[in-house]
């Protein structure tokens, strides 16, 4: 009795969670009509129609499409969400993911001594040790000299972003476009025949790696003694402490792990055969900071930021089609930016949720 | 009657939670008047009632035969009521003047009048010789001090009405005794004030009357003069409480912990907080380290531990040195910690309940395999916890302990440290905050460990805690051990002068000196 | 000499706006709030101003033009800034989000604006603001050309700005009651200080600086706006944790990462930093490695407000 | 006037526009590359009634820009202008995808990845020599009496290393001509590393003109905005790049014009006109008009109009043999005497 009671708290949580969010998108994307119609009521149904069909307007490759502009968020928001939940802020993704989506390019430009299945995989591989090494500083000068990781990491940002560049112009570089070399065949992330289930060049088995990144990710926060210290550390150094967990080594291997994800992020990306290369421009890399709208829409939980992900590609591809309406594609980005404020109202949200469902018990016991 | 305080049935509710329900509090002019009541009772919540961080849901408040309306504190302030928190409120990085001016500061174009402030400040610190620097930071002085700043708070305001809030479970002997005598000079003075603490040693000694609370109920109004401890306990918790704690005689066993040439140097100040100590526990003893507070006592745990690094000197558990070991390994062997700062140390507040019962055990291979936690076998023990050590929170082992009583929080910590079945449980002040009957039961589990010949170190602020629990007593004064004292052959006059310093040992005289 | 006086005046176009935007994220900070929406609100007020100026620069010109323009950046600035505000005080949420949602709504706003009204994303402006030489003042030796020579009365807005906050937070009954809320809310309440309303003003102010510092950073370095300030919201985000929250070292920060700054973009036309055999991409990093070696050494001791980023609630203990 | 060419699109009752044009990195109103093929687009749509629009790609990537090519198709392109070399890999690919559409593509040339050029019946390639450009500036700036002066590229991309190559000799031939002394002309020399109008880029250039520099051609986008401001406080002049940027601000001397909006109206006119040059690359020189300095609104002193043609009708000659990027590996190996080039990277 008692029990079955606890499990429908449990329960309420995950649902009370996901209606918030659900109310936090239709706000941000009422809010978002609004914009239309007061910019240009003829088109507006019609540019909010093509924003609500997102990827879904196009058919399979549409959908293609959104799983593949999907994938790099999705990495740098678990990143993210996966420092948030160590008690760590990690804005330093924007760097970790330029880091691994070099290396990645490197070893699939260079390494063509590695052959078949090897390469792309090696490429990935190289692509997370890169993003690791970026939070690695981060997080040694953290345990050990007490700096804060958001200021650090904002710095390793830059660094990581003109390091590359000269990188790219020392070891890689096509001259005449002033980007980086066009990466070996065997170096591009197969498509197991998803390319021709969707009909887009784009999609890839990324997509795949980054929802495996997911569960690995849940599982290791969620069911380990791992995830139990680390979470531990975030949420109290002392206790940890005093529980006899190195809670160093701990936020040394969270910016780590954080990097790798950042990391691999880039190198799914740059690998996918889409014809992406690396730019010599002195620009952040925005999925970085995308990642962070990410992994907080996501509430910084494994599955949800992957399906926040997923939205905001949905959505953003839905941008790409408002062109054909007249608007600025910058409407996405102050729809999603009202969806992530209106989130900030999920506390609120889930106030009128309990209380309405407060009032259904009530009425239910009243028959 | 001329009351200057009349609560009427006043009612406040959290949610569908009753902390306050339909009390009345009169308070004489002149008079101290103790609140009583069981951790949770709702002593704090009518105070805080009457202070204006509440709105009640019912009832009426008459100040001086005026009905008033408080609605935060600057209300209040405006009726003459000051309050001395339970926690006290007071900000780390300011300076005790600047303390005391928050919320009444006097300006002048708008910039800080410091200098008049100061002077009335200096001023009523003489004459109710509450001893204060009013240039060091918050963070830097004894709690002792920290106190006062909150007394001349509410005198710098000029309060008549004054409530303080358990002030005494965070002072020594010698200053709970200072403060008695202080608020006998307020009262004389005509101000009044109501006095909250769990100890009924201080009630008897010093209030006029006494209102007892149970379970947010008013349970009646007694006159302290004409009224036992024993009937006041009765009416406090509803049923009797024994005050004697029955114990056989230590067997003077082998020892488990020695503590050998033990020095300490803060990282700071530089100054060595431990002084080359030396002392060992034995199997079936409760040892207890008695002395004021600040003198070392916290160091010298946290050195022990490993919580701090300790400069030079050994520490011996059943023989082995374990100096250099890590915490983790030295809870491995049998060092159990009931630490000072539950909150801080003992807990992680925004894990649950079942995840805080194997904070030290989780890496076991009864909670975990290949690294994955067997939240089943996490599950049940949190359980076992539960209604073996009578643990209760609103959804059991599921709890997110920061909502937790602190009474609870600190029985968890207890039944998680001694139910590892350590050679050694070493508890820094278990008891600080608590009502008789958690203090009654955590006694009796450190006096089992006892019984089951495991040792227990224990530190410990309350004198009568000391005398009743020990069956060895060291005194600690500036970093030293200055006393090795029976309980059954001293006094708490005698230990006092021991723990100020003016009396030693003649062994630690000897050695203090070569 | 010459040079000198030249990296001097570059610098202030590099540390001012940081100074001032830093400052504001310390106001807010200090009053328990995390303000990681720095960069947005730079962006809304520089477009705001930089409009107005677009637009009235056909009557106005000169100082005048400028001065109004700064009241409107701080005016937009703050009145944007109530949205954080009212999401981490009132709503009680993480502070994180609202700022990153700030943060990527004021550049698509600016965008989107800019081309409904004038089809356009830049927004042009002439610069009558530049001050060759202060009479009188600039003649000094030594201060006049590295203060009054080439520059824009920002600068002497920006040093103000940080003057006044050095009062304002150690010597004014606000300053006191915001560093109450930053370090321990409950506190604050207990003497009858309204913590919301303190934090609102907290957060208001940390967003008519930015607001300020928006403009403060366009006006000397462009001649148009662009919807960007190219990360310096987030820079001065590190130029504030860098300061240790203290106006003394936020303000020696700012200068320490504006001289790191010229000296990368400038060294070209600086000789004795021309000969050393660095390659460009190498200064250009220079800034942020020298700022890691800084903090490496100096972080020990963080003096971070205590309740900062802690929704503060009435009823908790 | 400012506006005119900054419509995102006609009204278009239909819902279809005609001609379409993809942005590369840069914004349609980017005062220079991408605006000035968009104001080709807009001059011709507008004088013969046609609908038009641009489109922005998600991303920088060859795929991104293929998706907008389709976008286009889909809202009803007949012929889309693709500026940038950036669209030589999505062109390759869009041209055999949609063999009834027409392809501009501007500084660039469809290409497998190996740089072997495919130019379908259906695609038009267009480059322009931007040495000559460069050359007319800097000729024009050392006889107009400038011996200390400035080049100052965005991105090392072949247009751009072209600008600034002719530049170098031109002032190099100037100065043999003038009977100058070797190395009397300095030339500091850079490539920023980006597009934008930054304060790195404005302080770069504060520094150079501190340091004696008179005069900066700024060759890359919104760096221009960037050097102006520093020139309208050092009191100093900057040349312009790709469309005449003299309204820009008082300093600008002279711009290094490729006409790339009336050669985009070319081309548009002749696909109109049925006479569509599908499968040629055209190489738009000073012989047809496709490079100029605008002189007209230039504010030199001594350099005539005169001068001008003289100099231009040698190069239309091939009198002289200027390099492109190419020919030489960077500046400082361009073998010129009398302008030293002070290379910076
Ligand atoms: N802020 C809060 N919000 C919701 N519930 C709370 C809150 N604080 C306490 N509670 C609930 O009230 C119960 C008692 O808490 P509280 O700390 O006041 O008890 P207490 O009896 O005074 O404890 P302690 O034993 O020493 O002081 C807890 O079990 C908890 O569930
Ligand atoms: N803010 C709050 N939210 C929810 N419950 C509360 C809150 N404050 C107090 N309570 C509940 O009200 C009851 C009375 O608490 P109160 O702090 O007044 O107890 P107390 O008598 O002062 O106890 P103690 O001796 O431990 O100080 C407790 O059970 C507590 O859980
Ligand atoms: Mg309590
Ligand atoms: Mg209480």
């Amino acid at each position: 009795m008692k029990s079955k009671a606890k499990l429908n708290i449990t329960n309420l949580n995950w649902g009370v969670s996901f209606l918030s969010a659900v109310m936090a998108i239709a706000i941000g994307l009422l809010f978002g009509l609004v914009i239309l119609l007061i910019s240009n009521a003829s088109e507006a149904l019609s540019g909010f129609a093509a924003i609500v069909q997102g990827g879904f307007a196009d058919g399979a490759k549409g959908i293609g499409d959104v799983l593949y502009n999907a994938t790099p968020i999705i990495m740098t928001g678990l990143s993210v969400g996966f420092a948030f939940k160590t008690g760590l802020f990690n804005i330093g993704s924007s760097g970790q993911f330029t880091m691994g989506a070099f290396a990645a390019v490197y070893v699939g430009i260079k390494w063509t001594f590695l052959s078949g299945s090897s390469h792309w995989i090696v490429a990935l591989l190289a692509a997370c040790i890169a993003g690791a090494l970026w939070g690695l500083l981060p997080g040694i000068l953290k345990a050990v000299a007490n700096v804060h990781e958001v200021i650090s990491s904002i710095m390793m940002n830059y660094i990581g972003m003109y390091f590359v560049n000269m990188l790219i112009v020392s070891n890689i570089h096509d001259k005449i476009k002033n980007q980086s070399l066009p990466v070996s065949k065997t170096a591009i992330i197969p498509k197991a025949g998803l390319d021709k289930v969707f009909g887009s060049q784009n999609i890839n088995i990324g997509i795949l790696i980054a929802v495996l990144m997911v569960v690995i990710i849940y599982f290791l926060i969620n069911k380990t003694t791992f995830g139990y210290e680390l979470k531990a550390c975030g949420y109290s150094k002392d206790a940890s402490k005093y529980a006899g967990i190195n809670a160093k080594r701990n936020i040394i291997l969270s910016m780590v792990i954080a990097g790798a994800l950042s990391g691999l992020g880039g190198g799914l990306l740059y690998l996918a055969g889409s014809g992406k290369y690396l730019q010599v421009v002195d620009i952040l890399a925005p999925q970085g900071f995308n990642g962070i709208s990410v992994a907080l829409l996501g509430m910084s939980n494994p599955i949800g930021i992957l399906f926040a992900g997923l939205f905001i590609a949905h959505i953003t591809v839905g941008g790409v089609n408002l062109q054909l309406y007249s608007f600025a594609p910058e409407v996405i980005d102050i729809i999603i930016a009202a969806i992530i404020y209106c989130g900030a109202f999920a506390l609120l949200f889930k106030n009128i949720i309990f209380k309405f469902s407060k009032r259904k018990e009530k009425e239910g016991e009243g028959i | 009657m001329d009351y200057v305080i009349e609560m009427n049935k006043i009612t406040k509710t959290f949610g569908d939670f009753k902390a306050v329900d339909d009390v009345t509090l009169k308070v004489e002019r002149g008079e101290i008047h103790a609140l009583l009541g069981e951790n949770g009772a709702g002593k704090s919540t009518l105070m805080s009632v009457l202070f204006g961080l509440y709105t009640p849901e019912a009832g009426e408040i008459i100040i001086d035969k005026k009905k008033v309306k408080i609605n935060n504190p600057n209300d209040a302030n405006d009726l003459g009521i000051g309050m001395v928190h339970q926690h006290f409120k007071l900000v780390h990085n300011f300076t005790v003047l600047e303390s005391i001016v928050l919320g009444m500061e006097d300006t002048k174009n708008g910039f800080l009048k410091m200098d008049e402030a100061r002077k009335k400040v200096e001023k009523l610190s003489d004459r109710y010789k509450l001893k204060i620097d009013p240039d060091a930071q918050i963070s830097d002085i004894t709690v002792g001090m920290q106190q006062r700043v909150e007394i001349l708070k509410m005198l710098y305001r000029d309060n008549d009405i004054l409530i303080f809030d358990e002030p005494t479970a965070v002072l020594t002997q010698q200053e709970i005794e200072e403060l008695m005598k202080i608020m006998r000079e307020l009262t004389e003075e005509g101000k009044s004030i109501v006095f909250i603490t769990h100890k009924l040693n201080e009630i008897k000694e010093a209030a006029d009357r006494c209102t007892v609370l149970r379970k947010g109920k008013y349970i009646g109004t007694v006159d302290v003069k004409t009224t036992s401890k024993e009937q006041m306990s009765e009416m406090m918790v509803g049923r009797k409480v024994s005050f004697i704690i029955e114990k056989s005689d230590a067997k003077n066993l082998s020892p488990v912990l020695e503590v050998k040439n033990m020095t300490i140097t803060n990282k700071f100040t530089k100054k060595n907080v431990v002084k080359n100590v030396s002392f060992n526990v034995k199997k079936g003893e409760i040892l207890c380290i008695a002395g004021i507070d600040g003198n070392g006592q916290s160091e010298l745990v946290q050195g022990i531990t490993g919580l701090m690094a300790i400069n030079s000197g050994h520490i011996f558990l059943n023989g082995k040195d374990i100096t250099k070991k890590s915490i983790r390994h030295k809870c491995i062997e049998g060092i159990a910690h009931i630490p000072e700062d539950r909150q801080r140390y003992g807990l992680v507040l925004d894990y649950s309940l079942k995840e805080n019962a194997v904070l030290q055990t989780y890496y076991q291979p009864c909670f975990q395999k290949n690294g994955i936690i067997k939240f089943d076998a996490v599950r049940d023990y949190a359980k076992k916890l539960i209604s073996q050590y009578d643990i209760r929170s609103s959804q059991d082992e599921d709890s997110i302990v920061r909502g937790m009583s602190g009474g609870n929080q600190q029985k968890l910590i207890v039944a998680r440290e001694i139910d590892r079945n350590p050679e050694i449980v070493i508890a820094v002040q278990p008891t600080r905050g608590l009502d008789v009957g958690a203090i009654e039961y955590i006694h009796h589990q450190l006096l089992s460990q006892r019984e089951d010949g495991k040792a227990v170190l224990l530190v410990s602020f309350d004198l009568d805690e000391v005398m009743n629990v020990s069956d060895r007593i060291l005194v600690m004064f500036e970093g030293e051990i200055v006393g090795d004292l029976n309980p059954k052959n001293t006094t708490v006059q005698e230990l006092g002068l021991f723990m100020s310093g003016s009396k030693r040992s003649e062994s630690y005289e000897i050695k203090s000196k070569a | 000499m010459n040079t000198i006086y030249f990296i001097s005046q570059q610098t202030m176009f590099f540390a001012i706006p940081l100074l001032i935007v830093a400052l504001g994220g310390m106001f807010s900070e200090r009053s328990g709030i995390v303000n990681i929406a720095l960069e947005g609100i730079m962006v809304m007020g520089a477009f705001i101003s930089i409009s107005f100026i677009s637009i009235f620069q056909d009557l106005l010109s000169g100082q005048i033009l400028l001065i109004l323009a700064i009241l409107v950046a701080g005016l937009s600035g703050a009145i944007f800034s109530l949205l954080h505000a009212f999401a981490s005080i009132n709503m009680k949420a993480d502070q994180t989000i609202s700022g990153t949602a700030l943060n990527m709504f004021a550049p698509a706003f600016a965008i989107f604006v800019a081309r409904m009204v004038q089809g356009v994303q830049q927004i042009q402006f002439s610069d009558t603001f530049h001050i060759a030489k202060v009479p009188i003042l600039g003649d000094i030796p030594l201060i006049g050309p590295i203060l009054f020579q080439n520059c824009y009365i920002t600068t002497f807005i920006g040093i103000a700005i940080a003057i006044i906050s050095e009062v304002v937070i150690n010597h004014t009954k606000f300053g006191l009651r915001l560093r109450a809320c930053g370090e321990f809310p409950q506190a604050a309440d207990s003497v009858g200080i309204n913590v919301y309303k303190i934090r609102y003003a907290g957060v208001i102010i940390s967003g008519a600086l930015a607001g300020i510092g928006g403009l403060v950073f366009v006006v000397p370095t462009s001649t148009n706006f662009n919807a960007t300030v190219a990360g310096y919201g987030f820079l001065a985000l590190a130029v504030l944790i860098f300061g240790q929250w203290r106006t003394k070292k936020i303000f020696v920060a700012a200068f320490f990462f504006g001289i790191m700054k010229t000296f990368a973009s400038a060294y070209s036309g600086i000789s004795f930093l021309k000969g050393l055999p660095i390659s460009n991409e190498v200064y250009k990093m220079i800034p942020y490695i020298a700022t890691l070696i800084v903090l490496a050494f100096f972080s020990k001791s963080s003096q971070a407000p205590r309740a900062e980023g802690i929704p503060y609630d009435k009823g908790s203990r | 006037t400012k506006d005119q060419g900054n419509q995102a699109s006609s009204d278009s009752a239909s819902g279809t526009y005609e001609i379409a044009l993809i942005t590369d990195v840069g914004t349609i109103d980017d005062k220079s590359f991408n605006q000035g093929a968009w104001e080709g687009v807009v001059a011709y749509a507008e004088e013969n009634k046609l609908t038009y629009k641009y489109y922005k790609p998600s991303e920088k990537s060859d795929d991104a820009y293929l998706t907008s090519i389709d976008l286009a198709v889909k809202a009803g392109a007949k012929i889309i202008v693709c500026p940038g070399y950036l669209f030589e890999i999505p062109v390759y690919n869009a041209q055999d995808k949609y063999p009834d559409i027409k392809f501009i593509i501007l500084d660039g040339y469809p290409h497998t990845g190996d740089y072997t050029p495919v130019v379908k019946e259906n695609t038009l390639s267009i480059f322009y020599t931007e040495q000559e450009a460069g050359f007319l500036a800097g000729y024009a700036a050392v006889k107009d009496g400038y011996t200390k002066m400035g080049f100052m590229g965005g991105i090392a991309v072949p247009a751009v290393i072209r600008f600034g190559f002719g530049y170098v000799q031109g002032a190099d031939y100037a100065a043999k001509e003038m009977g100058l002394a070797d190395g009397s002309v300095e030339i500091k020399y850079t490539y920023v590393g980006n597009f934008d109008a930054t304060p790195e880029n404005m302080a770069k250039a504060a520094s150079w003109y501190n340091e004696g520099t008179e005069v900066i051609f700024a060759c890359g986008g919104a760096v221009g905005n960037s050097v102006m401001k520093a020139a309208e406080t050092a009191k100093t002049k900057v040349i312009g790049v790709d469309v005449d940027q003299s309204a820009e601000s008082e300093t600008v001397i002279t711009s290094s014009m490729k006409n790339l909006t009336k050669s985009v109206y070319d081309a548009l006119t002749e696909y109109y006109g049925g006479k569509f040059r599908g499968g040629e690359i055209l190489y738009l020189d000073s012989s047809v008009g496709g490079v100029q300095l605008p002189m007209e609104s230039s504010k030199f002193e001594k350099f005539t109009q005169k001068d001008y043609d003289t100099i231009y009708n040698k190069i239309i000659n091939k009198e002289i043999k200027i390099l492109g990027d190419q020919d030489a590996k960077d500046a400082s190996k361009l073998e010129t005497t009398k302008a030293v080039v002070d290379l910076i990277d």
